[in-house]
């Protein structure tokens, strides 16, 4: 079995992610999909230290990405909620204005 | 020792530091310290006095001290001292420690005052000792700073006017020193050596061309008549001469002091240490203006104090003249003229300092200076009876003001005079009308304030205090002395002078 | 004895150091302070005592002097050479002059014991008077001109501030300004006349200057205004100039009177015997200088005239001390006649005869003045029409000043008829030689007719007759023999005689009491400086020795410098002619002043009335005071500098340097509007118009979705990937 | 080719397919947080295939245990899906928060698009590279050395980072002070 069963699940997954952030209008739910790609990144590059070089550095990156993601999501999360508070909303629409 | 003049410089700069650290509200502690400041900047200068060779005419070269400041275009940081700076160092050492005592009675934003002062004083200081003509400029361009706050802060009421009609006359002047700089700079090929007032001297410009405007010029010429605006704005001499009235008008008592004791003699020191010297073809092919304008500075200014009412404005048209009499001094290029002009800048700082400094004790009991109230009234009457000791300080100034032997004034007026006689007599003559109406406005001033009845509004004044005093007496031993005995002052700078007459004589 | 430095000069510095002290101490110690004064001035008397007999009457010969300098300070720097010399110069003339002043100035110190005592700045009086006779004795030591000038104008200056002494006065501020700025225009010449000898001889001292005037290398002429003077004439004129100032000669004599605002003693020292002389003393010195500048004529007719028109003046003042004034003025208007006429030795013992007599007239008035109080205001009277009949009341002011009055109008025997007539006598000699001197005699003549007459008017006003205000007179108080009131007066009144200065009743050794030549010292010691003993003589410096120069006393000859045995005659006729005549003058005039005051014959008021504008102008002084004061001061000078400083401030530096703000707001507004119209309007905005247009496009784009971004963001990115296949 | 691996790997594929799937298309907010944990899951799977058990594990505790929870609350406390604004506040009507038919049409469009990009650029790449088997071990011990030495910068940023995402978080979520007193 090779890479490319990987890849293709990473670039589903990465589509997934992309339609997920077009096509909703929910803060939240764009964070998802933000998620989902971060994810297919991360496969990727655990996939491609499998296959193509034995070194362990692909894995550290992905430890990287899924740290960044949590504290993204925290940021994140922590904005949408202070967002809601002063819009009493959280579509993406709204977010025009940088000063509440 | 090797780093006198360093400390000279930056002690006052340091102690900027110390008023700065010490809270605004301790207004003794600021006084004190200015004062111990001063107090030890004028010991080390009195300290030069005694370690300077009376009979090396240059540099001393123990003294100087020159590192590199900005390589990349031959700017050194290089200081010296000499027989024509030498007096004014000492003046400049007095007249701040007496000032810093006259000042004691400003309770406007104490702190900011006396570190402005302290800037000013380094400044000064700078401006004597520099050896190197851009570290000159950068000094007399930074006297300005303080300067203009002085006056703009602590003056009269028409301040602002005051403040900035000064700076921007002045600095008019000091862009044309600028552009002449620049102009030596590049014309003596932008080496090393470039920016070195020693360096330059000699006459080496004395055939250049410029070509300007499509005309062909004397480089040395058209720099000089860019410096001599510059200096003549600051000495100053006709008719660049009416920023004089206002701003000593409206700067507080100490600032006035400083402004005719020190400042003015700034114009007449860059004629000796850079016009003169580094432009000697120059200076020779325009001694005769120089001359007419110093005859017109000395008649004009004293015809014109004749007419004020104001004590402030009276005294500054006297510096007016009294400056003429140093120009027509530098005019003669001989060793009595120069050496008389070089005295007459040294005596001229105490005596008209003590003018000023009487017409400020004065002014903080009465807080007006009319002699004569623009209603026709008298603004003093009687003074003598009132305020004995007060009026005899007042006479020892007012006659070293206008030359009485045995004060310091005289022996300084008739060695220009013995030294302008053989090459302009017609001028001789003429000056000496100056010397007639010289007497005539002082103790016509004199007459209508101390004589007669004493007036109502005179009756509640009290006679000079301890302090007052204290600050007095300094320079009425000095004006005495120096009446009776000049040597000490003369034997300092005469090798130098003769140096600089020797130079100019090769050129005439 | 041997002359050295400190022989010599304690008798200038001892009054100098009294000033220092006192000056400091007068406040507290005002009695000490007195006695220093007296003690210093005492002790220089018996110096110059002992200078004066070793001088006339011991070894020396009459051209003998004494010549020592120092450096004051020196300005030499490599080839250039300029050295300030002071020096002491002693001569004959030195050794009189010394003698007289201290002597005055001791009586008049003595005197001012008494007379300032109750002053409330009785103390400051004496720091002026040490100082001032300090001045006085340096001047006369002094060895050169610059010296000269120095100490000259330090007695300007005390001479200022007695006359302001009593400050509360406006008059005083008036006089004493006056008086300072009038001598300060001869002081100011005399400086240009000190500077261009000194500029060509190289030095001012009286050696040198002699020694140049026998090299005659004064003839270089002086360019002024385009024309050559010579240098000679110019110098002298200058330094003469200075003596019409000091000396209160015409045109500049119109601060001597005001000067008597001063207290009286010091009108006598300073205005009277000492500081109003040093300016013929100066002139007596300059003596060659005037000569070989051929001004000796000018100097004539200045002296002519200022003598007889003082006199005039004099004939009208009421003020007892106005009537000295101008007593003085004239007198010193017969000295410096005497100078023009060559009288160079009677010019000198005028001088000092005059010093004498004078100072004790000043002091006899002073005493007068003392004893009559105002009941009213308290304040002194010295109006002559309110006295009369204080001969009782003042028994030894009388007869000193009866003496002094006789020996002012030239009555034989006492001391003017010998100096006033010598010189009387060479201006008819020179009147008989050149038409030029006539007027200047006739001049003298007339003063000499005038002098005793107001001087005997003051005499019978004060003292003769009948007290004309009864209250006043009978306040006076009564004179009591004082050590300090009446023995000065009466010591000056004994030297008022004649025979201390002349061994003849007449100056001309005419009638010859004493025979022998000896006795006729001030003639045989006094002469004009013979110049050719000065060529290549050097000044010994003060801390050498000088070596001593003995020249065999060269014997009066009344004929010296008269070539002819006939001529000598003649001359000797000339000045018997002249005696007579002067003593018939004199005579005359006390007669006129006996018949109008004390025997009413002519009224005085019939001369008023009858030479009404005769009067006013004597009463206005010939208008001198309105045509420089009113005229020349307050309507051309004050306005002519009110206009200058207007044009200065008002014109000059509102216009041509604060005209160019208004050159750069013109320049400003110009800028202003290229600025708006085309920078502004045009490009600027333009700019923003078309960017305006580029907006509407953009907007629609730029519309603020994050996800419209993302999407664009991604389609350009794709296609990019999709065109260009980038190589991974 | 290990058998175990084999299903693990389709199991895990299929999890993660299906959950990113379902993520993209369900209708309801909540449903579709569950549904990217099942999506998660599958990856966590297809790293233990990989040989990156710790990977895995982190994935596991991190993402599952700890992000979607947080995203779970989000969702609470905003009211999920439930607030349906139609209207903007300047009365536009806008997209509802789930998306409309137009947005997924554009959002595939554009999948589209990158499925064609993806397919270019992969196509060198998938080709060249060359299967390389290996042993399965363990990798904690390497990835502890590595974290600690290659990149020991990168970790004691990320620490930072971790911190200043937490204390950012609480500060930014706070509510205002104002409001506060106002209450």
């Amino acid at each position: 079995m090779g890479i490319i069963p990987y890849i293709v699940v990473s670039s589903i997954l990465f589509i997934c992610g992309i339609i997920v952030m077009i096509a909703r209008k929910n803060i939240i739910a764009i964070l998802l999909g933000i998620e989902l790609v971060l994810n297919a990144a991360a496969l990727n590059f655990v996939a491609f230290t499998k296959f193509n070089n034995m070194n362990i550095d692909g894995h550290v990156f992905a430890l990287f990405i899924i740290l960044v993601a949590a504290a993204e999501a925290a940021v994140g999360l922590a904005i949408v909620i202070r967002f809601f508070q002063v819009r009493e909303s959280i579509h993406i629409d709204s977010a025009t204005q940088l000063q509440s | 020792m090797q780093h006198l003049l360093n400390w000279i410089l930056w002690t006052p700069a340091l102690g900027i530091i110390g008023t700065l650290l010490i809270p605004g509200k301790a207004h003794n502690t600021i006084r004190i310290w200015s004062l111990l400041v001063t107090a030890i900047t004028f010991a080390m200068t009195i300290l030069l006095y005694c370690q300077f060779d009376q009979a090396a005419p240059g540099m001393q070269e123990y003294f100087n001290i020159k590192f590199p400041w900005i390589e990349q275009f031959h700017i050194y940081y290089s200081l010296g001292v000499d027989g024509i700076s030498l007096p004014m160092v000492l003046l400049t050492g007095l007249l701040f420690f007496l000032c810093i005592l006259s000042s004691w009675t400003i309770e406007k934003s104490v702190k900011s005052y006396f570190a402005l002062f302290l800037m000013l004083e380094a400044s000064v200081f700078g401006v004597f000792l520099a050896l190197d003509f851009f570290l000159f400029y950068v000094f007399w361009e930074v006297m300005l700073i303080p300067m203009f706050f002085l006056i703009g802060i602590w003056g009269g009421e028409n301040r602002e006017y005051a403040a900035v009609k000064f700076f921007l006359y002045t600095f008019a002047g000091s862009v044309l020193m600028l552009v002449g700089l620049i102009a030596l700079y590049f014309q003596s090929g932008a080496n090393s050596e470039s920016f070195n007032i020693l360096a330059l001297q000699g006459g080496k410009f004395g055939d250049e061309v410029v070509t300007l405007f499509g005309t062909d010029w004397n480089f040395g010429i058209l720099v000089f008549i860019g410096m001599f605006i510059a200096f003549a704005i600051k000495v100053p001499i006709f008719p660049f001469h009416t920023w004089l009235p206002h701003a000593h008008v409206q700067a507080p008592t100490a600032v006035s002091v400083i402004l005719a004791g020190v400042l003015l003699k700034m114009g007449t020191y860059g004629f000796l240490r850079i016009a003169f010297p580094i432009l000697p073809e120059a200076a020779v092919y325009f001694r005769d203006w120089i001359a007419w304008l110093g005859l017109i500075n000395v008649i004009y200014g004293a015809l014109c104090a004749m007419a004020q009412s104001d004590m402030k404005k009276l005294i500054a048209y006297s510096s007016v003249s009294h400056m003429g009499f140093v120009m027509l001094g530098l005019a003669a290029m001989t060793t009595q003229g120069t050496n008389g002009a070089v005295l007459q800048m040294f005596n001229h700082g105490t005596s008209t300092s003590m003018m000023f400094l009487m017409v400020g004790v004065l002014y903080e009991r009465s807080h007006h200076r009319w002699i004569v109230r623009p209603d026709g009234t008298k603004g003093f009457g009687g003074l003598y009876t009132k305020l004995p000791i007060y009026s005899i300080v007042f006479i020892i100034s007012m006659f070293a003001s206008m030359g009485l032997p045995g004060l310091s004034g005289f022996i300084s007026e008739a060695l220009i005079f013995l030294g302008i006689y053989k090459e302009f007599t017609t001028i001789t003559v003429l000056a000496l009308i100056g010397l007639l109406v010289g007497a005539a406005y002082l103790l016509w001033m004199f007459k209508r304030m101390f004589f007669g009845e004493v007036i109502p509004s005179v009756a509640g004044y009290h006679d000079m205090n301890a302090r007052e005093i204290l600050y007095m007496a300094p320079l009425c031993i000095t004006v005495i002395l120096l009446g009776v005995y000049p040597a000490p002052i003369l034997n300092i700078m005469k090798e130098s002078v003769g140096s600089l007459v020797q130079l100019l004589a090769k050129f005439q | 004895m041997e002359y050295s430095i400190s022989t010599i000069l304690p008798i200038m510095l001892l009054p100098f150091f009294a000033f220092v002290l006192n000056a400091f101490i007068v406040k507290k110690f005002t009695k000490t302070a007195v006695a220093i004064s007296c003690v210093a001035i005492f002790i220089p008397f018996i110096m110059a005592m002992r200078i004066f007999i070793d001088f006339v009457f011991n070894k020396y010969s009459s051209d003998y002097y004494i010549h020592k300098t120092f450096t004051w300070f020196d300005l030499s720097a490599g080839a250039q050479i300029f050295k300030v010399q002071m020096g002491i110069y002693l001569d004959n003339m030195s050794a009189v002059m010394l003698l007289m002043v201290t002597g005055v100035a001791f009586l008049i110190h003595l005197f001012s014991t008494y007379y300032m005592h109750d002053d409330p700045r009785y103390g400051r009086f004496f720091v002026y008077l040490s100082l001032f006779t300090s001045a006085m004795l340096g001047l006369v030591l002094s060895d050169n001109l610059f010296s000269v000038f120095i100490f000259w104008e330090l007695m300007g200056f005390c001479s200022y501030s007695l006359i302001g002494f009593y400050y509360e006065k406006e008059g005083a501020g008036n006089a004493s300004l006056k008086a300072f700025m009038t001598t300060r225009v001869g002081d100011v010449f005399f400086l240009l006349g000190i500077v261009a000898l000194w500029t060509t001889i190289g030095s001012v001292s009286y050696v040198e200057i002699y020694k140049a005037i026998a090299e005659s290398s004064l003839s270089s002429p002086v360019i002024l205004f385009g024309l050559g003077i010579p240098l000679a004439t110019f110098a002298g004129f200058c330094i003469f100039m200075g003596t019409i100032g000091k000396s209160a000669q015409f045109p500049l004599q119109v601060w001597l009177p005001d000067a008597m605002f001063g207290p009286t003693p010091c009108s006598a020292l300073i205005h009277a015997a000492t500081m109003v002389a040093a300016g013929v003393y100066l002139s007596l010195r300059m003596y060659p200088l005037m000569d070989a500048g051929g001004l000796l004529e000018f100097i004539a007719y200045i002296g002519g005239i200022t003598a007889l028109g003082a006199a005039t003046i004099a004939l009208v003042q009421t003020d007892i001390k106005a009537v000295l004034a101008y007593s003085t003025i004239s007198q010193l208007g017969y000295m410096v006649l005497g100078i023009g006429v060559g009288a160079y030795s009677a010019s000198l013992m005028h001088l000092i005869t005059h010093a004498v007599f004078k100072a004790c007239l000043f002091l006899s008035a002073g005493s007068v003045i003392h004893a009559l109080h105002d009941h009213h205001t308290h304040a002194p009277v010295q109006e002559m029409p309110r006295m009369g009949g204080l001969r009782k009341k003042l028994p030894y002011t009388f007869i000193a000043m009866l003496f002094c009055t006789l020996a002012i109008s030239g009555i034989p025997l006492f001391s003017a008829f010998v100096s006033k007539d010598r010189i009387l006598g060479d201006a008819l000699v020179m009147a008989a030689h050149s038409p030029i001197y006539i007027v200047p005699a006739i001049l003298g003549f007339c003063g000499a007719f005038l002098t005793p007459f107001y001087m005997f008017r003051m005499i019978f006003l004060t003292f003769y007759g009948e007290p004309r205000d009864q209250e006043l007179y009978k306040h006076a108080h009564d004179e009591h023999f004082s050590y300090n009131r009446n023995l000065p007066l009466l010591i000056l009144a004994v030297f008022t005689l004649g025979f201390w200065y002349s061994g003849s009743l007449t100056g001309q050794g005419i009638v010859k009491v004493f025979p022998e030549s000896k006795y006729e010292w001030f003639q045989v010691l006094v002469e004009k400086p013979v110049l050719n003993k000065f060529l290549g003589r050097t000044a010994t410096p003060l801390e050498v020795s000088e070596s001593k120069e003995f020249i065999e006393h060269s014997h009066y000859d009344p004929n010296h410098g008269i070539a002819s045995e006939e001529e000598a005659h003649h001359v000797h006729l000339i000045h018997r002619f002249g005696a007579a005549a002067s003593f018939l003058i004199a005579l005359c005039g006390i007669l006129l002043a006996y018949s109008m005051y004390i025997t009413r014959k002519f009224s005085p008021e019939w001369w008023t009335t009858t030479f009404a504008q005769w009067t006013k102008a004597l009463k206005n002084r010939y208008y001198f005071d309105h045509l420089y004061i009113d005229i020349l001061i307050q309507k051309l000078l004050h306005p002519f500098n009110n206009l200058l400083a207007w044009i200065d401030m008002g014109f000059y530096d509102r216009y041509a340097v604060d005209g160019w703000e208004r050159v750069l707001a013109l320049s400003y507004s110009v800028a202003r509007w290229f600025d708006n119209i085309v920078i502004d309007s045009v490009l600027v905005d333009g700019s923003g118009i078309s960017v305006r247009f580029f907006n509407i496009v953009l907007r629609t784009i730029q519309n603020g979705k994050i996800q419209f971004y993302f999407l664009v963001l991604l389609f350009v990115l794709a296609s990019y990937v999709l065109a260009f296949k980038p190589v991974i | 080719m290990n058998m175990f691996l084999m299903i693990i790997f389709t199991l895990s594929a299929f999890l993660a397919v299906g959950g990113a799937l379902s993520v993209a298309f369900a209708k309801n907010l909540i449903h579709a947080c569950v549904y990217l944990l099942f999506s998660l899951i599958g990856v966590a799977g297809l790293y233990l295939t990989l040989g990156a058990e710790f990977v895995a594990a982190t994935q596991l505790v991190v993402y599952v245990g700890g992000v979607v929870v947080l995203l779970l609350f989000a969702i609470m406390l905003t009211g999920g899906s439930n607030l349906h604004h139609v209207t903007s506040r300047f009365g536009l009507e806008s997209t509802p928060l789930m998306g409309n038919l137009r947005t997924y049409i554009m959002g595939i469009v554009t999948a589209l698009l990158l499925i064609a990009v993806l397919c270019n650029v992969l196509q060198g790449s998938i080709s060249a590279s060359a299967v390389v088997e290996s042993k399965f071990s363990s990798t904690v011990e390497q990835i502890g050395v590595k974290l600690v030495t290659d990149h020991i910068l990168a970790f004691e940023i990320s620490s930072v980072l971790l911190l200043g995402a937490l204390v950012g978080a609480a500060i930014i979520a706070r509510p205002y002070r104002s409001s506060e007193t106002e209450n």
